[in-house]
């Protein structure tokens, strides 16, 4: 295999330096949580994590372990488990800087990096007290119509993307079917670390339909193999479910400070 | 939550709330509804029945999403004037159809934090019929002036806005919202329920009709299709909620 | 099958109204050759043809045949073949009103339809005489830098997206493959037509694979089985070759306007 | 076009070009190309032959094309800063390396039509490395100004221009540009020719070397890979060419 394959999820985050940004995947798309348990293990710091647009047990994992200074996103719960303790928590005690948007913002910024141009125009918006919240989110008039104004969002270049996806192949090609938010991050990230559940032998981009899924490898900075890379999350394209008593246990548990380390501890181990 | 409610004939509220948004959204071309919404999926769902030609996309739902173009499509979609409908809820929402999604208090340390403000500060905006919906009626949700305001209930003359809120519905009442004087009119009561202690559990004053009459009961036709087709569908999307909290048995 | 298929590639565009704008993809795309002879059949008037980015025998065809007002485009030719001559000619005896581009810009153009927002900024161009002859390219200060020009491009909402693609459902879901400019015509125009190789048993969107390639039938407004639709150009995902002798016949014929009416003449019965 | 030109020594003018531009992006990390240019082709196929970690991108064929989302990813790609090479040419060029691809004459009613600017306004300003290539050196090419300007050599100050021209390569020189005066510099002129006979065939004034030296010939490893794994590849791209008109038997 080529040198962009890493032996463990900690390999494979191992140079992710203390107060990068970093785009994650929302639960409904590849959720890397093998390889947030390593970002936690090495102890990263102040991240600045981007949910793209929205994030779960990843972000509350992630801000229970003090692993996070800013936190972008639309929106973060835990999904039919309810609200995320850790964020609701540390939101609340004022120990996390929040940069809430709202979910196309996340969008457009990610693809006004992936053009290459400053920002990107967003209708809709206008009135949200998130503007007060925002200044990087400008408000001009539309130079193609009188008296019409609107916001402009500037580009989100993250310095990391990580995410899961279900294959790639030995080229370092990476499959990831519908999810193009995932595309769309490796296109407007410095650079790309995925967790795959499998390796495909053969090209995936000379084969057309895997083709149409495919982000290619020169998009891709490392890949590590990891069956079950999303667990306890499900993931659709393995048809794997959420693992719902171990994440029950996990909002129980995460109510407290000292619950979610004594339950971390347990679970890093 | 999942009994039949003792004051109604045979229905429980959340179906009663289930019909109510699927019968505004019912002949609609496309409507859309959020993550963690059971009951506008439902009410999409079955609108669908009774409106086979409606498209119906229920985010998080494998089943029911007929997207190929990532996260962003649903927003560009709507922004092409591909959506018809949307539902949307609030941690608190206003008189003025205001909603809150992010926190009460201050924003940087507030007392209470919500998860944040989703896709609504965007689609409030551009889906023509916006369906506001929150079970729970009470002053503390409905509140004269939103804490913050995630997505605004009224615009300016020059913002551009196609879309916008068109109905509100709770476990008392339904409510139609005049953009024009930025308020809402009382449609119908929800059985059980008089105007007057609605009034006692709403922090906004709102219009009143000439008569105030109470929500149609769900027939007998609506429930079967809910509790028959719709049920089944709905697993697909919330296993959790189809299988504890909606239905009588 | 539904109502959104029609008999013949006549009937798919006969309701493309005079002085429509139409949206057409790249040789190396999904080229509507079977379509556009239908257009010239019915004697279509004043068509605004963009070409996505760049067009070749079907704009020639078109411009040829009288059917083209505004030809906005990057660039027109015939591939190996060479100049496209028709195009060539009109253009010099002024009888075509030209809209020119570079790529990116109708891409940019697409994408700003796609979002429903009034432009997206797009960097270079500036310079180009390409801005003195399009005052719908607006440059501004973008208000992210101090001193930085940058270029507008306003959105393009074509009325009719038409292109040939490989498959399509009984349900109407196309699919393109990697051949996503045509995707994106779809999210932009009004509405879209299209000519397919073959149909597909059972649904494009349950086969995960199938789906990251595919088109929605909610933005797919018409569909013909036209097996070929594409001929004499290739047609890669079917591994088709260009009818090479039939295009050099072609350049040959239509070398003047005589030539290339008797050409069409006969090519048409 | 395709014989062996009696003026050098066992190699074509097209061998000698496609090495020459071969030469100037071996190492890269990524070169692509545009459609229709079989030369460039060759060159970058030779680059990736001399190090094997280049990426090349080759328009409009299939086998040298790694790209997913449609036909706007190559521009994205390098507004992002991936791509570290391309080949422009021009019905004209000038001394300030402005290109024209548009038309001679009246915009509105050229005297000549050329097919379009594609990516050139745009990709000029974007990649680090343009090679500016055209066999034909004649005046009616290499002209003082040219007549529509379809992408700028050269760019004010305050212009976000991170790529431009660095080389010009014809029958019968190579060139460099020097952004700093916007003035093309001798680098050498190829195997057969005098710097005279260049002057009188170029509409421009250029900026002479110390001392003008003549392009090294291809070597045997040069020549060998062009004939064998770069013409095989080639054949993918560009079936006419080469067949046709390439290279030697």
């Amino acid at each position: 295999m080529p040198d962009r394959y890493c032996s463990t999820p900690d390999v494979l985050v191992a140079d992710v330096a203390d107060g990068s940004s970093i785009a994650v995947a929302p639960d409904y798309s590849g959720v890397a949580i093998a390889a947030t348990r390593a970002l936690i293990r090495k102890q990263a710091r102040r991240l600045h994590l981007i949910a793209v647009p929205q994030s779960g047990l990843q972000a509350d994992l992630l801000i229970g372990a003090g692993c996070v200074g800013i936190m972008e996103c639309a929106g973060v719960n835990l999904g039919e488990f309810g609200l995320a303790p850790r964020f609701t928590d540390w939101v609340q005690q004022g120990r996390l800087t929040m940069r809430d948007a709202t979910c196309p913002a996340i969008h457009a910024g990610l693809q006004a990096a992936e053009k290459g141009v400053p920002f990107i125009p967003l209708r809709g918006i206008l009135g949200s007290d998130l503007l007060n919240e925002r200044p990087d989110w400008r408000v001009i008039d539309n130079p193609y119509q009188h008296d019409d104004p609107i916001v402009l969002i500037p580009a989100i270049k993250p310095d990391v993307a990580l995410f899961h996806a279900a294959l790639a192949d030995r080229a370092g090609n990476v499959w990831v079917g519908i999810r193009r938010e995932l595309m769309l991050m490796a296109h407007a990230a410095r650079r790309t670390l995925v967790t795959v559940e499998a390796i495909h032998d053969g090209d995936l981009l000379t084969d057309p339909t895997l083709a149409a899924g495919t982000i290619p490898a020169f998009y891709v900075s490392r890949i590590c193999l990891e069956p079950g890379g999303m667990r306890p999350l499900g993931f659709s394209p393995a048809g794997e479910q959420a693992d719902a008593p171990m994440i029950e246990a996990y909002v129980a548990a995460a109510r407290t400070q000292a619950g979610f380390d004594a339950h971390l501890a347990e679970w890093l181990a | 939550m999942s009994g039949v409610d003792p004051a109604r004939d045979g229905y429980t509220t959340e179906e009663l709330l289930a019909i109510v948004m699927g019968r505004l959204t019912t002949g609609l071309g496309h409507i859309a509804v959020g993550a963690l919404s059971p009951l506008p999926a439902a009410a999409a769902l079955l609108a669908r029945e009774l409106s086979p030609r409606t498209e119906i996309t229920i985010l998080g739902s494998p089943r029911h999403m007929r997207f190929t173009d990532g996260g962003r499509e649903l927003f560009d979609c709507a922004a092409q004037g591909r959506l018809d409908a949307f539902f949307l809820s609030g941690g608190q929402i206003d008189g003025q159809a205001n909603i809150n999604l992010v926190a009460i208090g201050d924003y940087v340390k507030p007392k209470r934090r919500f998860p944040g403000s989703f896709g609504s500060a965007y689609l409030y905006h551009l889906v023509p019929k916006v369906i506001l919906f929150r079970q729970e009626h009470s002053p503390r949700v409905f509140v004269e002036h939103v804490d913050f305001v995630s997505a605004a209930g009224t615009s300016p003359r020059n913002v551009y806005r196609p879309g916008g809120p068109k109905h509100l519905v709770t476990e008392m009442a339904v409510m139609d919202f005049d953009a024009g004087p930025g308020r809402f009119r009382l449609n119908t009561v929800q059985p059980g329920y008089t105007e007057a202690e609605l009034r006692k559990q709403t922090g906004f004053t709102y219009a009143l009709p000439a008569e105030v009459r109470t929500t149609p009961a769900p027939t007998a036709e609506e429930l079967a299709l809910l509790r028959g087709p719709v049920r089944e569908e709905l697993v697909h999307a919330y296993p959790k909620f189809a299988r504890e909290a909606y239905l009588a048995p």
